[in-house]
């Protein structure tokens, strides 16, 4: 294993650490791993909380701030945060309109955000609503599995919900455009490479030379095929295929297209990517209204990438444009 | 053979953060093939964790015993096991009633029952829950059949064994393996595994006590 | 060789197709290979033209925009762009105040900015001033190497020169704000992984496991030495030790420290060198005014990353600070 | 033997893409050693280059075919090699007088020169001039000692690769190689390697024409 840590058992903090160092717009409670803005709670805004194992970033912590999320909770390692974490971010960014929690939908994030939900429920009168972003056309959603798993399309809910709290839309109304987010939003990845848990030491898989995988998430885990390796032309089509086939995305007003890097697979290539992905759109007859092309959304040193689309309309174009500051997406001030 | 007290039970949970240390990498190779390659860490750093906070601050009695490892589970694991034990911990404490082998049967089946009520898994789902019920029923069996706690605890860590193997061949349909829908199958379940470990370490303590 | 490309001998044109989809904003002259401003030439700013090899995504073109670059020139991958390139970016940016070309020094680079710069002599008027970065103490600056190799403070001259520049001052101005970031910038980098050019299809050295290399560039050229692998803390002084003893750069104002990844190091990863990094300046006495962490001058998917130290004054803090609004490096606007 | 014509100059142009190409995987696996593993696609990306555009369009004399050859270079290569051989036809072209092996010999130092001005690298700095520089000297000294362009080829193509190979054990101290101080010791320079290739094309056309 070849990383730039200390101990693997140190990572979430240590970087946790350089995070407070380099962001000292943020503030960050190192006993319960939570970034939090450094003006938490604002004042008459809904909160925004989300969370995650760690290994994905910039996902969470680096998208806290101005227009997006209010605090993010660090669990370790592909490993959702713990309720106590949840329960300390909920209170810090709770100004008494209410707390949105941003859930991918993975059975350990879900069961650990209900019960902090259930701990603030007991303890305090903070009103909080949980949206489960669930995405990930690769997985079938049916009785016989975990369901879809929340993949890229929680940077955007993040981002667009975050606009509708800034503008000091209800709590109500700010779910409402998460789950609308996330029912208008579909994604597929790809990997080259496995990753390396640092506390496992050794790749997750084995993806020889010539092969990739279809499918897979953002936990290093396998994908649902392994095929051969193609140019990035095909690669492109095969992960657009099932998006397209799974939610109508021609007409109206267009589309969001992000193509996220998994973390090891350098700019040059997703820009390579994103021309495939363009290409594809056009000849079926979907427009781009906005696009997003960066490694945002990790599963540590992976090579690979995902494409998320995501319907939009006038509302989401505006709520996208919205002024941002976090330490991964900033526009508009 | 004694009743089960904060002793025996301790030497239970000591047991079982010993066999995760032991088997924290094989615990992890299973997640690396079909899950996300933290199993064995998470189980490791929690019951080590659970350890930890015994020695800290010795529990006054059997349920307090079983609520410091339950709060310890849930608030230093994390991931889908950390609930899931956590849970399985709480719900015993709650329902320990003595140190009756009878006592303890109920309490386990209240464990599980909670793990079921959280994960809402069923049985062929692939997951702890295979080993966990199998195990429970046996243990209530036994014991309802008037067997001492230590053949009561060997009869579910068989039946819990059994459960995980049943298994194996299948396709998961819970957690992170049903993500890989045909290709989970022939792979043994991590969290399976370290159930059946939990039984095992249940048998290595309690049934001899 | 795993990479998400087409035909290897495609990949810049296609990752320009990719970009100029992915950023309307920017103009993108795919004959010329060149990225420009939408607004470029802008009327009465002096202009700022860049550009180098591919693979050091988002290095030049992912830094053109408001308050940096006016234009980057994108050569083969790792290869300096041609004159022809720097000619057509030269005069597509001069709006009558002069030209900076900011050349990191390596033969081929400068080479080919200097000839670029003669035919501009010849063909017009435009006055052109080159300053050439050369800040990575791994290597001698003596007559007996092509001197030290621009590395990462060449970002760092982009948005300093490119903030002057914005401000609308005249040309020397502008070029001796350049000069003076490069000569109080110094940077030193290390690899745990090689890179694979795509022409040549495998990687351009071996690294075994258990061992890095100190003092690696950002093409993938071996670096000066090989070291075992070691924790993030001892990188962080390994890279620093020879980063502090070239410059003092205690007192005054401070540094701005940029952590830069190589490509295929993971944002968490950095975060936890940066960590390091603060921890060694701490104890050398070196005081932090700004700081920079992420992977913004890479080297394909080479995973390592590097230091950069500037000093830095009131002014040039400032400048930091200014508006910017770029792909890869944007606030303020 | 005829003169130097137009001809027998494209058939050397086209006789060194033919190597480049031939040897271009060779070329960028010494760029990998001790540089950035791009030597070979640089050149086989300008020669061919080089001959598409001579294709294109028939140059209407051995200055005019040199001319092409040069900014088809100086366009299409980038990187060291670029300018440096773009500059060496470029001054070759300039200097061709008739075409005697006197005027061939002439041009070829002027090329030479021309590279050695750009790229101000001296005699053991372990670069494409330890090539270029004996075999200018050697095809001067055959051609004015009165033999044939032949054997004069043949003499400068020896002299370039015995250039070369002097260099090998050397340090590098000019070009990327120079950054690896010691370790760029007993490798073969890439650069010296393409210019014995392109001193070797010409013995293998200009000398036989
Ligand atoms: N819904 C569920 N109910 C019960 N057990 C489950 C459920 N989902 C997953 N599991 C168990 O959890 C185990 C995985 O635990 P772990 O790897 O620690 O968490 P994660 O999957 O979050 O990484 C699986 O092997 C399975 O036995
Ligand atoms: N200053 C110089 N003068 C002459 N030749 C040089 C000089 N610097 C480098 N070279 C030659 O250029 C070769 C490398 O060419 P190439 O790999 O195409 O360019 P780059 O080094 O820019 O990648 C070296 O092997 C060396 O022979
Ligand atoms: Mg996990
Ligand atoms: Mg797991
Ligand atoms: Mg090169
Ligand atoms: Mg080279």
């Amino acid at each position: 294993m070849k990383k730039l840590i200390n101990d693997p058992a140190d990572v979430v903090d240590d970087a946790l650490r350089g995070m407070a160092s380099a962001h000292p717009e943020l503030r960050i409670d190192p006993e319960n791993r939570v970034v939090f803005r450094g003006d938490a709670p604002v004042s008459g805004k809904v909160g925004l909380v989300s969370g995650g194992g760690s290994g994905h970033e910039p996902l969470h912590g680096g998208f806290v701030g101005l227009g997006m999320l209010d605090a993010a909770c660090a669990g370790e390692v592909f490993t959702s945060p713990v309720p106590d974490q949840m329960v300390a971010a909920t209170k810090g960014v709770d100004a008494g309109a209410g707390v949105l929690h941003i859930v991918k939908n993975y059975t350990g994030d879900v069961m650990n955000f209900e019960m902090a939900a259930e701990l603030v429920a007991a303890e305090s009168g903070t009103e909080v609503v949980a949206v489960v972003t669930d995405d990930d056309v690769a997985v079938q959603d049916s009785l016989y599995t975990a369901g879809r798993r929340g993949v890229g399309v929680t940077v955007l809910v993040e981002k667009l919900a975050g606009a509708a709290a800034e503008e000091g839309r209800p709590l109500a109304e700010v779910a409402e455009v998460a789950r609308r987010v996330n029912g208008q939003g579909r994604s597929m990845g790809m990997a080259l490479t496995s990753c390396t848990v640092p506390a496992a030491g050794k790749p997750t898989f084995d993806l020889p030379a010539g092969e990739m995988e279809l499918g897979v998430g953002i936990h290093g885990e396998p994908g649902r095929r392994r095929v051969p390796l193609a140019p990035a032309r095909e690669v492109a089509e095969m992960l657009l295929e099932p998006v397209l086939a799974d939610l109508d995305f021609t007409g109206g007003d267009g589309v969001l297209a992000f193509v996220n890097g998994m973390g090891g697979t350098p700019l040059l290539e997703l820009y390579v990517v994103y021309a495939e992905v363009q290409a594809v759109l056009a000849k079926a007859g979907v427009t781009v209204a906005r696009s997003l092309v960066g490694s945002y959304m990790t599963s540590l040193e992976m090579a690979g990438c995902s494409v998320t689309l995501l319907k939009v309309d006038d509302e989401l174009i505006r709520l996208w444009d919205a002024p941002v500051r976090t330490p991964a997406l900033r526009w508009g001030v | 053979m004694a009743d089960l007290d904060t002793d025996t039970l301790g030497a239970w949970v000591r047991e079982y953060a010993r066999a995760v240390t032991e088997h924290r990498d094989e615990l992890t190779e299973l997640d690396s093939a079909i899950g996300d390659a933290d199993h064995g860490t998470n189980m490791h750093r929690g019951m080590t964790a659970a350890v930890a906070a015994l020695d800290a601050s010795p529990p006054a009695d059997a349920a307090a015993l079983l609520k410091t490892v339950a709060m310890t589970m849930i608030s230093k694991v994390g991931g889908t096991s950390g609930p899931l034990y956590g849970t399985f911990f709480l719900r015993m404490s709650g329902a320990l009633d003595d140190g009756s082998p009878a006592a303890f049967a109920a309490a386990f089946r209240a464990g599980v029952d909670g793990v079921v009520a959280r994960g809402k898994a069923e049985l062929r789902d692939k997951t702890m829950v295979d080993a966990l019920l199998p195990a429970s029923d046996a243990l209530s069996e036994a014991v309802g059949a008037g067997q001492d706690l230590d053949a009561a605890l060997r009869a579910a860590a068989d039946a819990a064994a059994k459960g995980r193997d049943s298994v194996t061949p299948l396709v998961a349909r819970k957690g992170r393996a049903s993500y890989l829908g045909e290709r989970s199958a022939d792979h043994v379940d991590p969290g399976a595994e370290s159930s059946v470990l939990l039984v095992e370490a249940a048998a290595a303590t309690l049934g001899r006590s």
